[in-house]
């Protein structure tokens, strides 16, 4: 077997091909067929990605990107349609093709329903969703990066609207897409900064070439890529689309919220840490807005009856975490949480997949209830899931949140208290979540206890897979305290930040200092926890109305309600002006007043022309006059 | 070398659509001068491409440009040439016609003979003022284009077609009127030739000696001429009447191609003519070109009106293409190159859509209709993939071109690029909006009996989807062609 | 004041009152006769200034012959004073002011110069003689003379085509 | 010489022809010949220097090849006018063959006024032109408008006259040297004494006059509406344009090195009638009427030529007087066959007549300027000798706004021709077409086209 | 006599001829002005002619002396033509009207 890199650039083109096929064929493909392509493509690259791990982890790393072909190449910017494989690319290259292989696989058994055509324009879809991002993660430079970045928007647009006779949906799918924009404006922008100090858009030469930058021109760029990061990973302010993008397919949640799409912003940030690094004031806003996500989200999430919503909050509420570590320079961290949290929320959401299965739809967990006993499988992995992200040892979960609670307490022991408040609310949420759904006594119809089952095997065995991945998957990273150089992560990471590392001096905390840490986080957890199980197990449907600052809880803190108010309305407002009045009045209104003007002028200098013979004679005679005036004496 | 060439590519390019075009006049069957305007428009295509191949100036000058005496006493000759930014356009226009003549071979047209003879004879017209080296040559195919347009608008237009095409014809003429005076003041200005005082040929153009006050008000005549075609923010009203007024093939031609030659005039007339004026007015026609991609954006979002619908994003997009060409960079330029391209393929395929759902429903009102997806899945791939090509999604022909004006526009100025950047995400708004709202949904009475679309449309909507892909991928073949003339103009800049 | 100088003014000033009384008399018959007396006063001026073959014709042609065909006409027709109703006053107003302005600015304009000073020379001189005038008339400006020839053909067809009764 | 005396050779013949020739038709065939053989005899004074006719003009007469090519012009334009309107001519009244030696006459006065070199030879030549109008005007008899047409053009056409003379007077007094010699007027470019600008400005108002430029225009509409429309073309058009010619040939050669001195003046008026012409042409319902403004409007055009005076204004003159001649000419043509002569009685001529349509869309093309035809390129050479001047150059603007104004009323009869449908039941044209007549109607819309791209065919005889 | 005594007289009855013009409607009577008009230039003429006599200079052309009288001799003959024409139009008119009246003249107008 020759080198491996060399076929690097079959990782995306097979799910692009696979997209291609089902794509194109889809009128003629089985859907047994759709899904062995689907899933096949994808299987496929991920192999290659293990390959190139591999190889990356034997220390054989490429030391220049591969190039294609141009994509640009004029004088004044050269863009290669360039693939950098280095051990961040390949991370998520795992993380992508990995939990994506199973998402299709799971799929092919949860939209067994669908009609042939839309069963393989489905897999089409999630075909270039996972190519879209493979391109972001994989492309050497800002500008193919984008290119998958504004690609994983459309095509979340498109699966998120995958029903889209629904006008709901649709609706959803639009805002996700317009939110996605408008984070995408920002990171053009910042984009076309690098561009125009720097002449280029590649990585290698940006970072080689960082320190020719201002403090402004850093400042500002990563201000702008942190917009595009907000978009894309559902920061404040712009976090609104995620909750509302569960209109699609569960899987597509799966596959948004755990392996592609939302970690798009975090990738984007670790990739180009260097300059993070050099920009303090950007670093404390991404620590400030990521921690602030986190809370909001968590708060949300404490009253949503939604199954998926509460994961949906929960997703931004980790996303938050994640940015936190971004911003107090915990960039393994951040890459680390993104890869437990890509197992457990996968598992989560395929799990409430299964769920939503057996009950016909049904996503309201006040209608739920006692599930545990009759799908099992479903529930243990569901409960290992909820343990991992809740952060209890020594599930993955609580390796990544560790590492991140513990650089901000580093950083700013406030930091760590709150995000220590975040993570019980998290174990609240999630518990309450757990109980309402397992525990307790099934409070939906009888048609839907009647058909209530476990789930088919192409459902559970991902389920299990990522269970066991939950689980362990924390190994890879764990801290220091507990054994010396047992971060293998870190390790593997380490050339990626080492620009950034050596700029920054290590805080190093005592071992003590540590141990409190986990444990006050664990025991609050745990506390959290317990109060949850103990309350909601044995939950009874009751209607009554939220009050106070449950009903504001439940209404997201009415943020939807203020976008609506203070941009979208005023912005329709203002181009129903221009539709219905400036441009009919004002400036087609002047256009066709000249026009008028030379028809009334007409009609009036017209009436000179009076047929009298004497008033003719007089005009001559006065024009006369006027003549010799200015001839003779002016 | 050899001289000896009796016809060069851009004379074919000329009199080839205008021999065809008179011959169309004299057929008098239907079908046969359908099928003659195909034929013919696909020779034209072919000519096109064959001179693409011979794009080397350096080695075939002989058969790019050609001049013959003409008025030339006057300094004039019929100069033509074709340089990258000439090849562009003109392929532009011959690919753009058969496509149009195809799309649109299901629609019947009372005396179609005179129909499709127009049709080429603007062909011929456009395929001039791209190939014009000549001042004077250039301004007399820039009207000869209009005319045939403005007959085709006026004969086989909507109800309200008189006076809509009517208000585009004065608008433009009015702005070539002033553009002629602008170029008879050039003119005076120009060093002799070998026959005259003075010269009207490009180089002699370029070349006039003028004091900066008077580089300053000549340049607006001229931009205003162009900026009225464009047509850039606030010499636009006439577009969305004209383009929903007109038959939808010449509404193809007019917004594909002939928005173009404003675009074109700018960069070959007046950067390299009035390089200090174009730095003292940038903002200012910077500033009318993003206000206007913000303005028509936002109207966008509110048009009920397919067709105008389609006219105002036009409108943005070419908005930004004005601001990108006076950012002066050779970024923003070559966007602008590329865009031109793209735009024209794109908006084609946009008319080409919503002519069928205007043919099968009756209807173009975006609130009437609903729910297509469901009943033909195939158009509305084709019209999701390109309105997407519209709105600048990677991969697709227009991001290349978006991007690069963008990021020539950066260059220029932050603040420009952000507020213009705003029209991104506009667009996102209303491109969406009009895909939900049209083809989402369930399908109501006026959508229940909407047909899959013929062969010839699919066929049409293939290749433009084909090459909306290819470019969008492959852009590099088209800056390769139009590399030297940006960089020429760049350094006539400098 | 010289003899010439008595008769030049009172020349003028019959000349002027005719002219006024042309206009303003109501009768056109009247405004005839004036203008004829107008006529002899100008060619009482002719002589004055030696032009003896001007003044001969201009009494003869049109004293004695346009007039006449004028005074025929009028006769014709039977217009008598009350057959012209009152022109517009505001009209008749503005016309004798911007006809008086425009006698204004002429003035205006002339008299300061030194050209207005230029003597006339009063009855000597013989260029106004029919001989002298003969002779350059057949010699320098034959080529008028028989141009107009062609004038008074296009008159003389024009008052046939015009005057002659269509037949129906 | 040979194009003066022949024309009134040939115009007596006419004359003398109608009292022994009862046919209707034949005065037209012997016109046809005539002037056929005319403009050979004009043409070869020309090439050769070939006069027929030795007379000593006494300098009172100037013939070049610019006024020779003028003359063709004129006399090539009356030849297509006699082939696409002689019939039309018939049908104005009793005295046909008097009609065609009347014109005849005028074209003599057209050859005097186009080659005069003495003030004499003006006054005789415009009035040799004007007063066979007078009678043409009034031709149709019982017709009132054509009365009034023609008594109105009758008065103010003296009135001028009497204008004009006074204008002579004062030049004869003011020059230095006493005489009518119009090179001999004046010397210099000193400051002009009161008298030579009282008489320049007097024949300034008594030409503009002539060629109805505001705010001397207010018989042109009226006359060219009310005469016979066979008539309304030739004056519109031939005689215009020669008293163009005319003008320019006297304030060039009379007051041409104190140009600037007037040209205020020209400003003025070429402003006046593009604002009048232009604007008020807009609200006219009637084809002929609007025709009428038009060509006040189109006036204001030539009288760049006299805002410049420079070798572009005069080629650009004879181009202008060629291009808008024959255009003028061939509507009118199509004008006459008419029933309607509003707007609305163009509807759907596209399609019953589409030859006549194109040629008149071609016709009014021209009128209105654009490329490809011999319009575009006459307005393209009084634009560019105005901008040589580099003078006022907001008047060229002003100009070209107008001319802007202009589309908007020669395209409503290209709309109504194509884009309107006539009445169910309307008739549209009183009589059959001839294929003769479409044969003629499109020679003359080729040599627009002709002209259009190859001005210098005509331009070249400038200067032979 | 100075020549700007002959000047104001011929100035002043043109311009009497040309109120005349204006204020009068009998179109006889303004034809009439309109001769008196052409009178008052013959006079003019005349005077200039006599002036240039005058003047040293122009001793050695006598001619230029007798232009301006033949000037005036084709001014008589063109208005003998123009009065000839004229009336044969207003006799026209009045044939079919019955009046001489410029006022009514207003079928063509605007």
């Amino acid at each position: 077997m020759g080198n491996i890199f060399q076929l690097v650039w079959l990782i995306p083109v097979l799910p692009l091909l696979g997209f291609l096929i089902n794509g194109l064929g889809r009128k003629q493909v089985s859907k047994t067929m759709a899904g062995i392509i689907g899933s096949g493509t994808v299987l496929g690259s991920f192999v290659i990605s293990l390959l190139v791990f591999m190889q990356l982890n034997s220390g054989n790393v490429p030391a220049a990107p591969f190039h294609y072909f141009d994509f640009i190449n004029i004088t004044a910017l050269k863009i290669g349609f360039d693939f950098q494989i280095d051990p961040l690319s390949a991370v998520f290259l795992l993380i992508i093709t990995g939990v994506g292989f199973l998402i299709h696989v799971y799929s092919t058994a949860y939209m067994h329903d669908e009609e042939p055509k839309d069963f393989a324009k489905y897999f089409a879809y999630l075909n270039l969703f996972v190519f879209s991002m493979l391109l972001l993660v994989m492309g050497a430079n800002f500008v193919i990066m984008f290119i998958g970045w504004e690609g994983v928007g459309l095509c979340s647009y498109l699966l998120i609207g995958f029903w889209f006779k629904n006008n709901n949906y649709n609706i959803a799918a639009k805002k996700a897409f317009i939110m996605n924009r408008i984070g995408d404006l920002g990171f053009l922008l910042a984009v076309f900064w690098l561009i125009s100090k720097l002449g280029t858009a590649d990585y290698q030469t940006v970072f080689a070439n960082v320190s020719t930058l201002t403090v402004t021109d850093i400042t500002g760029i990563t201000m702008l890529l942190f917009v595009g990061a907000m978009g894309k990973s559902a920061q404040i302010p712009l976090y609104t689309w995620l909750p509302d993008a569960m209109a699609g397919p569960t899987p597509v949640s799966a596959l948004i919220h755990a392996a592609t799409m939302v970690t798009a912003g975090i990738y984007m940030i670790a990739r180009s840490n260097i300059l993070y690094t050099m920009a303090p004031v950007t670093q404390g806003v991404v620590a400030i807005v990521g921690l602030s996500t986190a809370i909001l989200a968590a708060t949300i999430a404490l009253k949503q009856n939604d199954i998926k919503k509460v994961l949906a909050y929960s997703t931004v509420s980790q996303l938050g975490y994640m940015f936190l570590a971004l911003g107090v320079g915990a960039y393994t961290g951040a890459v680390f949480h993104v890869m437990t949290h890509a197992f457990f929320k996968a598992l989560l959401f395929l799990g409430a997949g299964s769920v939503i299965h057996a009950m016909s739809g049904e996503q309201d967990i006040r209608n739920m209830g006692g599930l545990k006993k009759y799908m099992s499988i479903t529930h243990i992995t569901f409960l290992l899931a909820c343990l991992a992200i809740a952060g209890m040892p020594p599930f993955s979960g609580f390796f990544s949140k560790d590492e991140i609670l513990a650089a901000a307490f580093a950083k700013n022991p406030l930091l760590w208290g709150v995000g220590v408040a975040g993570a019980i609310m998290t174990a609240f949420y999630m518990f309450r979540l757990y109980a309402m759904t397992f525990l307790g006594k099934f409070r939906g119809t009888h048609e839907q206890e009647h058909h209530l089952h476990e789930s088919p095997k192409a459902i559970t065995i991902p389920l299990i897979i990522l269970a066991i991945l939950s689980v362990i998957g924390g190994l890879v990273g764990i801290p220091e305290v507990f054994m010396h150089g047992g971060h293998r992560l870190e390790a593997f990471l380490a050339p990626v930040f080492a620009q950034s590392n050596a700029l920054t001096e290590k805080h190093h905390l005592s071992h003590a200092t540590e141990y409190m840490l986990m444990g006050v986080s664990v025991a609050a957890a745990l506390a959290a926890l317990v109060f949850a199980w103990s309350k909601f197990s044995k939950y009874q449907k009751v209607e009554k109305e939220e009050t106070g600052l449950g009903k504001v809880l439940a209404n997201k803190w009415y943020v939807d309600e203020l976008y609506d108010t203070i941009i979208v309305k005023p912005v329709l407002a203002l181009a129903k002006y221009f539709n219905n009045i400036f441009e009919k009045k004002g400036i087609d209104g002047f256009v066709n007043g000249v026009g008028k003007a030379v028809n009334y002028g007409s009609r009036q200098i017209r009436l000179l022309q009076s047929g009298q013979v004497g008033i003719y004679v007089l005009m001559m005679v006065l024009g006369m006059l006027l003549f010799f005036i200015i001839q003779l004496f002016l | 070398m050899n001289q000896n060439i009796w016809i060069t590519f851009p004379e074919l390019l000329i009199w080839f659509p205008l021999l065809a075009g008179l011959v169309a006049f004299m057929i008098r069957k239907e079908n046969v001068v359908k099928n003659w305007a195909i034929l013919s428009s696909l020779i034209t295509l072919g000519i096109s491409i064959v001179s693409i191949v011979y794009a080397d100036n350096s080695k075939h000058f002989y058969l790019n440009n050609v001049s013959y005496f003409w008025l030339r006493y006057l300094g004039s000759n019929f100069t033509l040439g074709l340089d990258g930014m000439g090849h562009m356009l003109t392929a532009l226009t011959a690919v753009a016609f058969p496509l149009i003549f195809i799309a649109t071979n299901r629609t019947s047209y009372k005396s179609a003979n005179a129909f499709y003879g127009l049709m080429l004879l603007t062909q011929s017209g456009l395929m001039g003022v791209f190939t014009a080296m000549d001042l004077l040559v250039f301004y007399f195919f820039w009207e000869l284009a209009v005319i045939p347009a403005y007959f085709l608008c006026s004969r086989w237009g909507g109800e309200r077609r008189i006076q809509a095409t009517f208000k585009f014809f004065v608008y433009t003429f009015t702005g070539s009127l002033l553009m002629l005076v602008g170029i008879i003041y050039l003119y005076m200005h120009t060093g002799p030739s070998a026959n005259a005082d003075h010269s009207f040929s490009m180089n002699a153009i370029y070349a006039a000696m003028l004091s900066p006050a008077e580089k300053n008000w000549l340049f607006w005549l001229f931009f205003i001429a162009f900026a009225i075609k464009m047509p850039v923010f606030p010499f636009h009203t006439w577009q969305p009447d004209t383009y929903e007024q007109a038959p939808t093939s010449t509404t193809m031609v007019l917004s594909g191609i002939m928005v173009k030659m404003g675009v074109f005039a700018v960069i070959r007339w007046i950067l390299p003519v009035f390089p200090d004026a174009v730095t003292r007015f940038d903002n200012i026609v910077i500033g009318l070109s993003v206000i206007g991609m913000i303005y028509a954006s936002l109207i966008a979002i509110k048009q009920d009106d397919l067709k105008r619908f389609v006219a105002y994003s036009s409108i943005a997009h070419i908005g930004l293409m004005c601001a990108a060409i006076f950012t002066k960079s050779e970024i923003g330029l070559q966007g602008v190159m590329i865009q031109m391209f793209s735009h024209g393929i794109n908006i084609i395929g946009m008319w080409i859509v919503v002519d069928l759902i205007e043919k099968q429903t009756g209807t173009r009102k975006i609130s009437e209709l609903g729910g297509i997806a469901h009943k033909a899945p195939v158009l509305t791939i084709f019209l999701v993939v390109i309105a997407l090509a519209n709105i600048a999604l990677p991969l697709t022909n227009a991001f290349v071109g978006e991007f690069m004006m963008f990021s020539g526009l950066f260059t220029f100025n932050f603040w420009y690029a952000a507020v213009a950047g705003l029209s991104i995400i506009l667009a996102a708004v209303y491109t969406l909006n009009m895909i939900q709202k049209v083809f989402y949904g369930e399908a109501n009475g006026v959508t229940e009996k909407i047909q899959e679309i013929s062969f010839n449309q699919k066929l049409v909507l293939t290749v433009l989807v084909v090459m909306i892909f290819f470019f969008g991928v492959f852009p590099q073949p088209l800056f390769d062609v139009t590399k030297d003339t940006v960089l020429n103009i760049i350094t006539r800049l400098k | 004041m010289s003899i010439t100088e008595i008769l030049f003014w009172g020349l003028a000033a019959l000349a002027l009152f005719s002219a006024v009384m042309v206009v303003a008399s109501k009768s056109p018959v009247h405004s005839i006769l004036y203008l004829i007396v107008v006529f002899f006063a100008i060619s009482g001026h002719y002589i004055l200034l030696n032009a003896q073959f001007l003044a001969i014709v201009n009494i003869i042609v049109y004293a004695g012959a346009i007039m006449v065909l004028f005074l025929f006409v009028v006769m014709l027709m039977n217009l008598n004073a009350e057959s012209e109703p009152k022109k517009h006053r505001m009209l008749q107003f503005a016309g004798l002011i911007s006809g008086g302005c425009l006698f204004l600015v002429l003035i205006a304009a002339l008299s300061e110069t030194a050209q207005a000073t230029s003597l006339v020379q009063m009855g000597g001189g013989n260029s106004g003689l029919i001989k002298n005038l003969g002779m350059v008339l057949f010699k320098d400006y034959v080529l008028p003379f028989e141009i107009s020839s062609v004038l008074f053909l296009s008159a003389m067809i024009g008052a046939v085509v015009i005057g002659k009764k269509e037949r129906s | 010489m040979n194009a003066i005396i022949l024309t009134a050779i040939w115009g007596v013949m006419m004359m003398l022809g109608g009292a022994f020739i009862k046919s209707k038709t034949t005065p037209k065939y012997l016109a046809i010949i005539g002037l056929a053989g005319i403009l050979v005899a004009n043409c070869m004074q020309m090439n050769s220097g070939t006069a027929f006719f030795m007379v000593d003009v006494k300098d009172m007469l100037h013939f070049n090849s610019f006024n020779l090519t003028f003359i063709n012009v004129a006399f090539g334009c009356t030849l297509l006018f006699f082939l696409l309107s002689g019939r039309d001519i018939e049908k104005v009244g009793e005295n046909v063959s008097e009609y065609f030696a009347l014109i005849f006459f005028i074209l003599c006065g057209v050859a005097i006024i186009s080659t005069f070199n003495s003030l004499v030879m003006l006054f005789i030549g415009i009035e040799i032109v004007s007063i066979p109008l007078y009678i043409l005007t009034g031709s149709d008899k019982r017709n009132l408008k054509s009365n009034e047409a023609a008594l109105k053009y009758f008065l103010m056409g003296a009135f001028s006259t009497g204008i004009m003379l006074l204008g002579i007077a004062f030049l004869y007094g003011g020059s230095a040297t006493g005489s009518f010699y119009i090179d001999n007027i004046i010397s210099g470019n000193a400051p002009m004494p009161p008298m030579i600008a009282i008489g320049l400005v007097l024949l300034l108002i008594s030409m503009s006059f002539k060629v109805s430029a505001a705010p001397f225009h207010f018989w042109t509409p009226d006359v060219y509406d009310g005469a016979p429309t066979v008539f309304t073309s030739f004056m519109a058009t031939i005689v215009k344009a020669a008293a163009f010619f005319a003008f320019v040939r006297l304030f060039e050669n009379a007051f041409g090195s104190m140009h600037q001195q007037w040209q205020t003046l020209i400003v003025i008026l070429i402003a006046a009638t593009l604002l009048i012409g232009n604007l008020t042409a807009v609200f006219q319902q009637s084809v002929k009427r609007m025709l009428a403004y038009s060509s006040i409007a189109q006036a204001g055009f030539m009288l760049f030529a006299l805002f410049a005076l420079n070798n572009l204004a005069k080629e650009g003159l004879v181009l202008y007087a060629a291009a808008y001649s024959l255009a003028s000419i061939g509507i009118f043509a199509i004008l006459i066959k008419m029933k309607d002569y509003t707007i609305e009685g163009f509807n759907g001529l596209g399609k019953e007549q589409p030859l006549l349509a194109v040629t008149a869309t071609v016709f009014l093309l021209s009128l209105t300027g654009i490329p490809l035809t011999a319009g575009f390129q006459s307005k393209f050479f009084m634009l560019m000798a105005a901008v040589q001047t580099g003078q006022h150059i907001w008047l060229v603007i002003f100009a070209v706004l107008c001319a802007a104004i202009s589309a908007y009323y020669y395209f409503r009869i290209i709309q109504a021709m194509f884009f309107k449908e006539a009445a169910a039941d309307a008739v549209i044209l009183t009589e059959d077409i001839t294929p003769a007549f479409k044969i003629l109607l499109l020679i003359t819309a080729v040599l627009i086209i002709g002209l259009g791209l190859f001005p210098h065919f005509l331009t070249n005889w400038l200067y032979f | 006599m100075e020549i700007k005594w002959y000047i104001g007289l011929a100035v002043a009855l043109f311009c009497t001829g040309i109120v005349g013009v204006l204020t009068r409607r009998n179109s006889i009577i303004i034809f009439m002005c309109i001769e008196l008009m052409l009178n008052a230039v013959n006079l003019l003429l005349v005077a200039f002619s006599k002036m240039h006599a005058a003047s040293a200079v122009m001793q050695s052309n006598p001619n230029v002396v007798s232009d301006a009288q033949i000037f005036v001799f084709f001014i008589m003959v063109v208005a003998a033509a123009e009065v000839s024409v004229g009336l044969a139009i207003i006799v026209m008119l009045y044939r079919n009207t019955h009046s001489v009246d410029v006022n009514f003249l207003n079928r063509l107008k605007n």
